[in-house]
């Protein structure tokens, strides 16, 4: 019989303002093998903590149950408090009052009920908890980053500052992300590319990086620690290693009409080309979609002009599969397809253009060298109208998103500056439903669009946008006025929401790392673990968790590497301890377990039995690798003969809480 | 001897049970079944029941008593129900034999005050064969299936029934029925009977030699082999007693109650004794030696089967007592 | 064909290729058949049987028969084989301990279906044919084997012998049976008349475990039911419940492992149709997962160990607002 | 809006630690409120359900069995909650062949992100519950307090 001791925790008013705790505890106090039972206003509170451990000592306990909040929140608390007093670990179990009780219920009456019920319930299942001990696992000391965009540069950069080793896979065929296409940055208007590229050289030289580019992960296996994956490298039909990055290829390439993604289709490029100047590795690639010496076997000009012989139109993808202790995800995002949107004309005139294309339109790198021109004439452009939220807090989400995209007013403020600074003959409209400038100087910047800059700011939508006579004629409503708005624009730019990448779904899955409803990925604790998803060993970099701007990225991954770090300089991890573990003598050797496992834990060998009448027989019985098992329980319902039990949630122990709960 | 009329017989149905619960052998589910009478149900016509009449004087589970813990405080209750008189009829002579075979371990000191609560509340009408199944093996075992005995004895012949009382018990339930014409039952045709195939089989042979003798026969392994372990046999055997005590936690008290138990089954008795009959064999031969030895040794010479045939009919794979008691006299299977 | 057994028996055990044999052997009566292992041919001659009543699956035995020393030869039936297949796929028989006869089969008889054509006292039979000639204690009466013929052989699934090293007769084919009508006829039900239907049925149930101990896919080492550490142990249904409980969880602890043999049915002491609870299990497996056969191959990964992205939600059967 | 005032029936949800226990913490973090005859169990996986704890809730005086796991594809383990939706479907299935009422089992896919949705399908559960009324068809009498 064990010694139970229970402890209700009053979270201040959080659980005792709707728990009769006392009341909790002295019921809790009546059951079989409590011999201790009390309240404290904090339990999680050094005095709360001693109080525990004190308890353990006087009442020699073999078991605690705790009621208070979420075992996620605390669990780990406690069982380093009773561990430090001499008990086991694993002879904990927290009893959810607070989230699962306190704050969902009104009446006290009810909830103190309840309370003691779930009570009964950790009770009834510490009484068949048994002390684990939990093993060690060797930690491989190499990261992987998924995503070179600044969130993934950055977090390579640091932890291969500290040195550790570190792949970037970066789908495209340079790495730099959506940063490259971005002209200034705000609210310090300084040169995006001169802020980016000496990182994205960094890293090419940090002989702790290797960028493996042009790549995409196919599958992930093992866990924290101790991850498989397998990369493919697709076929460029270049040879990076001999290819200089003198772009004679590119130039010389007969396919010209293919449209340029790095400059978002406003310009066009070849079927044989280098994304932009600074690409890393400035390599070139074959666009296998347009290249006619892929496709009908007859051109191979490049092949001609190269003098480094790079070119292999031969090449095939290739399968990396290598071994990390951590991976990060910077999948970061993309603007959201305007096609939905109709009422901004953005399929029937190029003068409508999209933020990030603006920033092509203004980049001196970009198809017009940086000068304003509209992209219907090239005609130098007098009205510009912004739409702010185009896709972003949407009703009910029919066809945009229900979230703020958080740096659209900042590069709307930004973009409107810009063009009134360059171009003073211009009228500038932007169109808000709100503006949002939470951050450092972030309200003096936009007030200086306003105040310095004379941008017209109105409060309202854009309702219709109709190409007429070589003008936008853009309806709008001006709220604070009370008016319509009749204006003849040269061009309209709309605030595309962004959303996560699309490649991050199925990442998701491989990497079994949870995802919200949005796809943007979800951090183990919205703000005491915003870096780490709930995956242990899988971290998060950048706007593939959700939007932000780049500072924020460049610190996200900043703490995302430090937490990779951190995990890497460990030479070992304590594995879990609930792990499934076979009844040999009940077990069939029928392989079901072994079929459902995902993490190839289990095999079987031949074993001898006694018999009966002093006879031995051979067996073949299931075997689990502890420091493989990550105790999700599969196998143990797969097992016909319930054989396999899964330790800290036996069979028992749940039916165990069954019982308490319906009794 | 009293008569009544065939035609007539739910109306003694109907007298029967007036004051008390009356058990006949009806069909119920396609099953031949002792089962409550109520208007208009039939006898079944079915020779025996699927399952023996000892059900209802030693059912599958019956509650014993209960423990409510409040606190630290355990409070007993005896929960047994409250038996009040009933009447079996339609108990074939095989099953009414059974009935002294469990006395015989149920009602000896210290008496089994459930068991003897149910028998002494139960009156017995037996009712005579003449259409005996193949399978039938009573008369090799000195049982009369025309003379079944109980406290009434009746027969069907023509278009009448036949009763007899044989106890006070039974003169107390007919004097309670409705006046019967006296008469004597006419002699009917019982030929059949010496024409069943299992007559003659021999189980004499037991009391001849020692316990040892049998026990460690060569036959057990081989008759045991295909054996598998199921409790067919136990479950529908009029004289099989064997029970575990289990408890049964409630939540707010745990119930005591006892279900019949199988010495084929691997864990039988395995409470007491960790290594108790580790295989089939020894468990096979656990209930034959109890039926043809052991019972009679400790019996005066009485066989602990009554050759209803029902295990003939029930085995998965057709082993049974006939087969074994062949093979164990000719030492060979 | 009772001849062909015997020979090829005798032969097995003459030439020194197997050192037993299972097969069947003669009883008191013509229907009470046993499963039993020969060791001479002598023994073969004069014991083994093999007539219209070898119902009896005698795969399972295997399991223990295969784990011994010397070669086993099995005679096996079209169903006993797919139950062959499947226990070797759970790595419960080793096959090269086995030698297997494949036996064609015309459908097995019961003794049951002789009494529902109203036969009572029956002594013998005879007829190893078309015909079975029965003999009572009350007369003698011929009758064709098929009317004769247990449920399960009515609704016979495939006469496809596997994975045999020899064969007697033919292996046939699979049958276009109805065996899913009795299921839809449930299924056509409101959910109060089913629940009827199984509580008489069930609370029949004495908890004997025949049809747990001949099922070839229960062949634990220990049934959770007989263990008391599983927390379900029980020995008999002290509340309805029980005895659903019991079976709900045998049916599914051989979902996807019951080759739908139908022993459960054939050995219920108390006639309850079992084998409905089984193939619902495979009829709703079969159309929310594509068809499986337990048994049929090596190589098909049973559909409660796998899955597929884009399988049914759960919510396909519970959305329905027909509870009764 | 319960039919019957005196029925208080008892929700047993099975919830897995990653996706769904997390989403009953976080509509605890939202105070979005939902019956408190919903009691959670939390297990590892929504695959660690066996159905053997389904039958033992009904038999223990549960109205109701709910399962809540990650969304298909978002399993913490990869594939968990893929063998749970199998060995769910069929058991349900089994459970309405034998005439138990369908309604009282469901199970919902909820993410650690879906506090909301935890608690309108805790609602809504009970709700139905309310509307069928207690378990009668796969309750153990003994279970019953006296």
């Amino acid at each position: 019989m064990q010694r139970i001791g229970v402890f209700v925790c009053w979270c201040g008013s959080n659980i005792a303002a709707t728990v009769d705790v006392k009341q909790v505890a002295e019921a809790l106090g009546k059951e079989p093998g409590v011999v201790f039972s009390t309240d404290y206003q904090y339990m999680c509170s050094q005095s709360g903590q001693e109080m525990i451990q004190e308890a353990i000592r006087e009442h020699r306990l073999t078991g605690v149950v705790i009621c208070s909040c979420s075992p996620r929140m605390h669990e780990a608390t406690f069982r380093k408090t009773c561990q430090k007093a001499g008990l086991n670990p694993y002879m904990v179990e927290i009893a959810n009052i607070r989230e699962q009780c306190s704050w969902i219920h009104k009446d006290k009456i009810t909830a103190t009920e309840k309370a003691v019920i779930l009570g009964r319930a950790a009770i009834a299942k510490v009484h068949l908890n048994a002390p684990l001990t939990a093993g060690t696992s060797p930690v491989v000391k190499r990261a992987l980053v998924i995503g070179g965009g600044i969130a993934g540069i950055q977090t390579a950069l640091d932890i291969a500052d500290a040195g550790f080793p570190v792949d970037i896979v970066e789908k495209k065929p340079t790495i730099g992300g959506k940063m490259t296409q971005i002209d200034k940055t705000f609210p310090t208007l300084d040169c995006a590319a001169c802020i980016l590229t000496p990182k994205m050289v960094d890293a090419a030289q940090n002989e702790n990086i290797d960028i493996i580019s042009y790549a995409q992960v196919e599958k992930v296996q093992g866990f924290v620690g101790n991850f498989s994956v397998t990369i493919r490298k697709k076929a460029r039909y270049v040879d990076e290693t001999k290819c200089t990055g003198c772009g004679l290829c590119t130039e010389k390439c007969p396919q010209k009409k293919i449209p340029n993604e790095f400059n978002l289709g406003l310009d066009n490029r070849r079927a044989i080309y280098i994304p932009f100047a600074q690409a890393t590795p400035k390599v070139a690639t074959i666009d296998p979609n347009y290249c006619t010496m892929l496709k009908t076997g007859k051109c191979g000009v490049c092949s001609k002009v190269c003098t480094a012989g790079a070119i292999n139109y031969k090449q095939e993808d290739e399968i990396i599969t290598r071994e990390y202790g951590a991976i990060v995800v910077a999948t970061g995002f993309e603007p959201i397809s305007m096609e939905p949107f109709d009422e901004f004309a953005y399929s029937q005139s190029p003068d409508v253009v999209t933020s990030l294309e603006l920033e092509r339109l203004m980049n001196a790198a970009g198809p017009t060298g940086g000068t304003l021109l509209r992209p219907s004439d090239g005609a130098h452009p007098h009205t510009l109208v912004f739409v702010q939220c185009v896709g972003s807090r949407c009703d009910g989400a029919q066809k945009g998103k229900s979230y703020c995209s958080k740096i659209c007013c900042m590069y709307t403020a930004k973009h409107a500056m810009l063009i009134r600074e360059k171009y003073p003959d211009t009228e500038v409209y932007v169109f808000y439903i709100d503006v949002r400038t939470p951050g450092k100087n972030f309200d003096e910047f936009y007030r200086r669009a306003v105040e310095e800059y004379g941008v017209h700011y109105i409060k309202g939508m854009v309702g219709k946008v109709t190409p007429q006579d070589g003008k936008l004629k853009v309806q709008a409503s001006d709220l604070l006025g009370g008016r319509q708005m009749h204006i003849d624009a040269d061009m309209v730019v709309l605030a595309a929401a962004i959303e996560p990448d699309k490649s991050a779904r199925p990442l998701a899955t491989m990497l079994t790392a949870s995802m919200d409803t949005n796809d943007f990925f979800t951090e183990a604790h919205p703000k005491l673990r915003p870096v780490e998803s709930p995956t242990a060993g899988i971290f998060l970099s950048g706007a593939c968790q959700g939007p932000k701007d780049i500072p924020e990225t460049v610190a996200q991954a900043g703490a995302a590497a430090s937490k990779v770090i951190g995990l890497l300089s460990k030479n070992s991890l304590t594995c879990n301890p609930c792990t499934a573990k076979p009844d040999e003598l009940m077990c069939n050797g029928c392989s079901s377990c072994e079929k459902v496992c995902p993490y190839g834990a289990i095999t079987y060998v031949d074993k001898p039995f006694r018999g009966p009448n002093r006879t031995t027989l051979t067996r073949r019985v299931a075997q689990v690798n502890p420091a493989v098992c990550q105790g999700c329980g599969a196998c143990t319902v797969a097992c016909p003969s319930g054989a396999m039990d899964l330790q800290g949630f036996s069979n028992k122990q749940i039916l165990a809480e069954v019982d308490a709960i319906c009794r | 001897m009293k008569i009544w009329k065939l035609d007539r017989l739910q109306d003694l149905f109907a007298a029967l049970a007036g004051e008390r619960t009356l058990y006949i052998p009806a069909d119920v589910a396609g099953q031949a079944k002792f089962t409550p009478w109520e208007p208009g149900m039939e006898m079944t016509k079915a020779l025996n029941t699927n399952r023996s009449a000892k059900d209802l004087f030693f059912p599958q589970v019956e509650d014993l008593a209960a423990f409510k813990i409040t606190g630290r405080q355990i409070q007993v209750e005896d929960n047994r129900e409250d038996v009040e008189d009933f009447v079996i009829f339609g108990v074939r002579a095989c099953d009414a034999r059974s009935f002294s075979i469990l006395d015989k371990v149920f009602l000896e000191e210290p008496a089994d005050t459930y068991y003897k609560n149910r028998r002494d509340h139960a009156t017995v009408m037996t009712l005579a064969c003449s259409r005996p199944e193949a399978t039938c093996f009573c008369t090799a075992l000195g049982i009369d299936p025309q003379a079944p005995g109980g406290d009434v004895s009746c027969w069907v012949e023509g278009e009448n029934l036949y009763l007899q009382a044989n106890t006070q018990k039974g003169e107390a339930l007919l004097e309670k029925l409705p006046a019967m014409e006296e008469g004597e039952k006419p002699q009917g045709d019982a030929s059949v009977f010496d024409r069943l195939p299992l007559k003659d089989v021999d189980f004499s042979v037991f009391s001849e030699k020692a316990l040892l003798h049998w026990f460690n026969s060569p036959v057990w392994e081989e008759l045991s082999r295909s054996c598998l372990g199921c409790g067919s046999c136990t479950f529908v055997c009029p004289t099989c007693q064997c029970y575990d005590v289990k408890d049964f936690d409630t939540g707010t008290k745990v119930k005591r109650f006892r279900c019949w138990d199988s010495c084929m089954y691997s864990d039988f008795t395995m409470m007491a004794h960790g290594t108790n009959r580790p295989t089939q064999k020894e468990r096979f031969r656990q209930r034959f030696m109890h039926k043809l030895v052991y019972y009679p040794n400790n019996h005066d010479g009485e066989i602990g089967c009554v050759g209803c045939g029902r295990c003939l009919r029930k085995c998965p794979i057709s082993m049974n007592i006939v087969k074994v008691a062949k093979a164990l006299k000719e030492g060979s299977v | 064909m009772q001849e062909r057994v015997i020979e090829k028996a005798a032969q097995l055990l003459e030439s020194g290729l197997c050192s037993r044999v299972l097969g069947w052997k003669k009883g008191e009566f013509f229907y009470d058949v046993t499963p039993g292992v020969f060791t001479t041919a002598q023994e073969v001659r004069n014991e083994m049987v093999f007539t219209p009543f070898c119902g009896a699956n005698l795969s399972k035995y295997l399991i223990a028969e295969s784990r011994k020393e010397g070669k086993v030869a099995a005679f096996l039936k079209p169903c006993d084989t797919y139950s062959f297949v499947q226990l070797q796929k759970e790595h419960r028989i080793r096959r090269e301990n086995v030698y297997a006869v494949g036996v064609q089969c015309e459908g097995m008889c019961d003794l049951d279906s002789l009494t529902a054509l109203n036969l009572t006292g029956i002594t013998g039979a005879e007829g190893l044919g078309e015909n079975l000639k029965v003999f009572t204690l009350y007369g003698e009466e011929t009758l064709s084997r098929k009317d004769a013929l247990s449920l399960r052989c009515n609704d016979c699934k495939s006469k496809k012998l596997l994975d045999c090293d020899e064969i007697l007769g033919e292996s046939g084919e699979e049958q276009d049976s109805h065996r899913f009508d009795q299921v839809e006829a449930l299924e056509a039900m409101t959910a109060e008349e089913r629940f009827a239907f199984w509580r008489r049925e069930l609370s029949k149930c004495i908890r004997c475990n025949a049809c747990r101990n001949v099922c070839p896919a229960c062949s634990c080492e220990k049934c959770v039911f007989d263990n008391p550490n599983s927390g379900v142990e029980n020995k008999a249904a002290a509340d309805p419940f029980e005895e659903n409980l019991f079976h709900i969880i045998r049916a599914f602890h051989v979902a996807g492992r019951c080759t739908d043999c139908g022993e459960c049915t054939r050995v219920c002491p108390q006639h309850i149709p079992l084998h409905l609870l089984n193939r619902k299990l495979i009829k709703d497996m079969n159309q929310l997962y594509g068809t499986y056969q337990a048994g049929a191959d090596f190589e098909t990964k049973p559909p409660m160990l796998d899955f597929t992205q884009e399988d049914p939600e759960p919510s396909i059967i519970t959305n329905g607002r027909d509870s009764g | 809006m319960p039919v019957n005032q005196e029925f208080k029936p008892t929700i047993v949800a099975f919830c897995c630690n990653w996706c769904s226990y997390a989403g009953a913490d976080l509509s605890g973090t939202n105070r979005l409120q939902y019956p408190a005859n919903v009691k959670i169990i939390r297990i590892p996986c929504s695959c660690r359900l066996n159905p053997m704890f389904v039958l033992r809730a009904f038999q223990r005086g549960a109205d109701g069995v709910i399962l809540c796991g990650c969304h298909p594809g978002d399993c913490h383990y990869t594939t968990g909650n893929y063998y749970a939706r199998r060995r769910m479907t069929l058991l349900f299935s089994l459970l309405d062949y034998l005439g138990i009422e369908k309604e009282r089992t469901r199970v919902e896919w909820v993410s650690a992100a879906e506090g909301a949705k935890f608690a309108a399908t805790m609602n809504d559960f009970c709700q139905t519950i309310y509307n069928l009324g207690p378990n009668r068809r796969l309750e153990d009498l003994r279970c019953k307090s006296e």
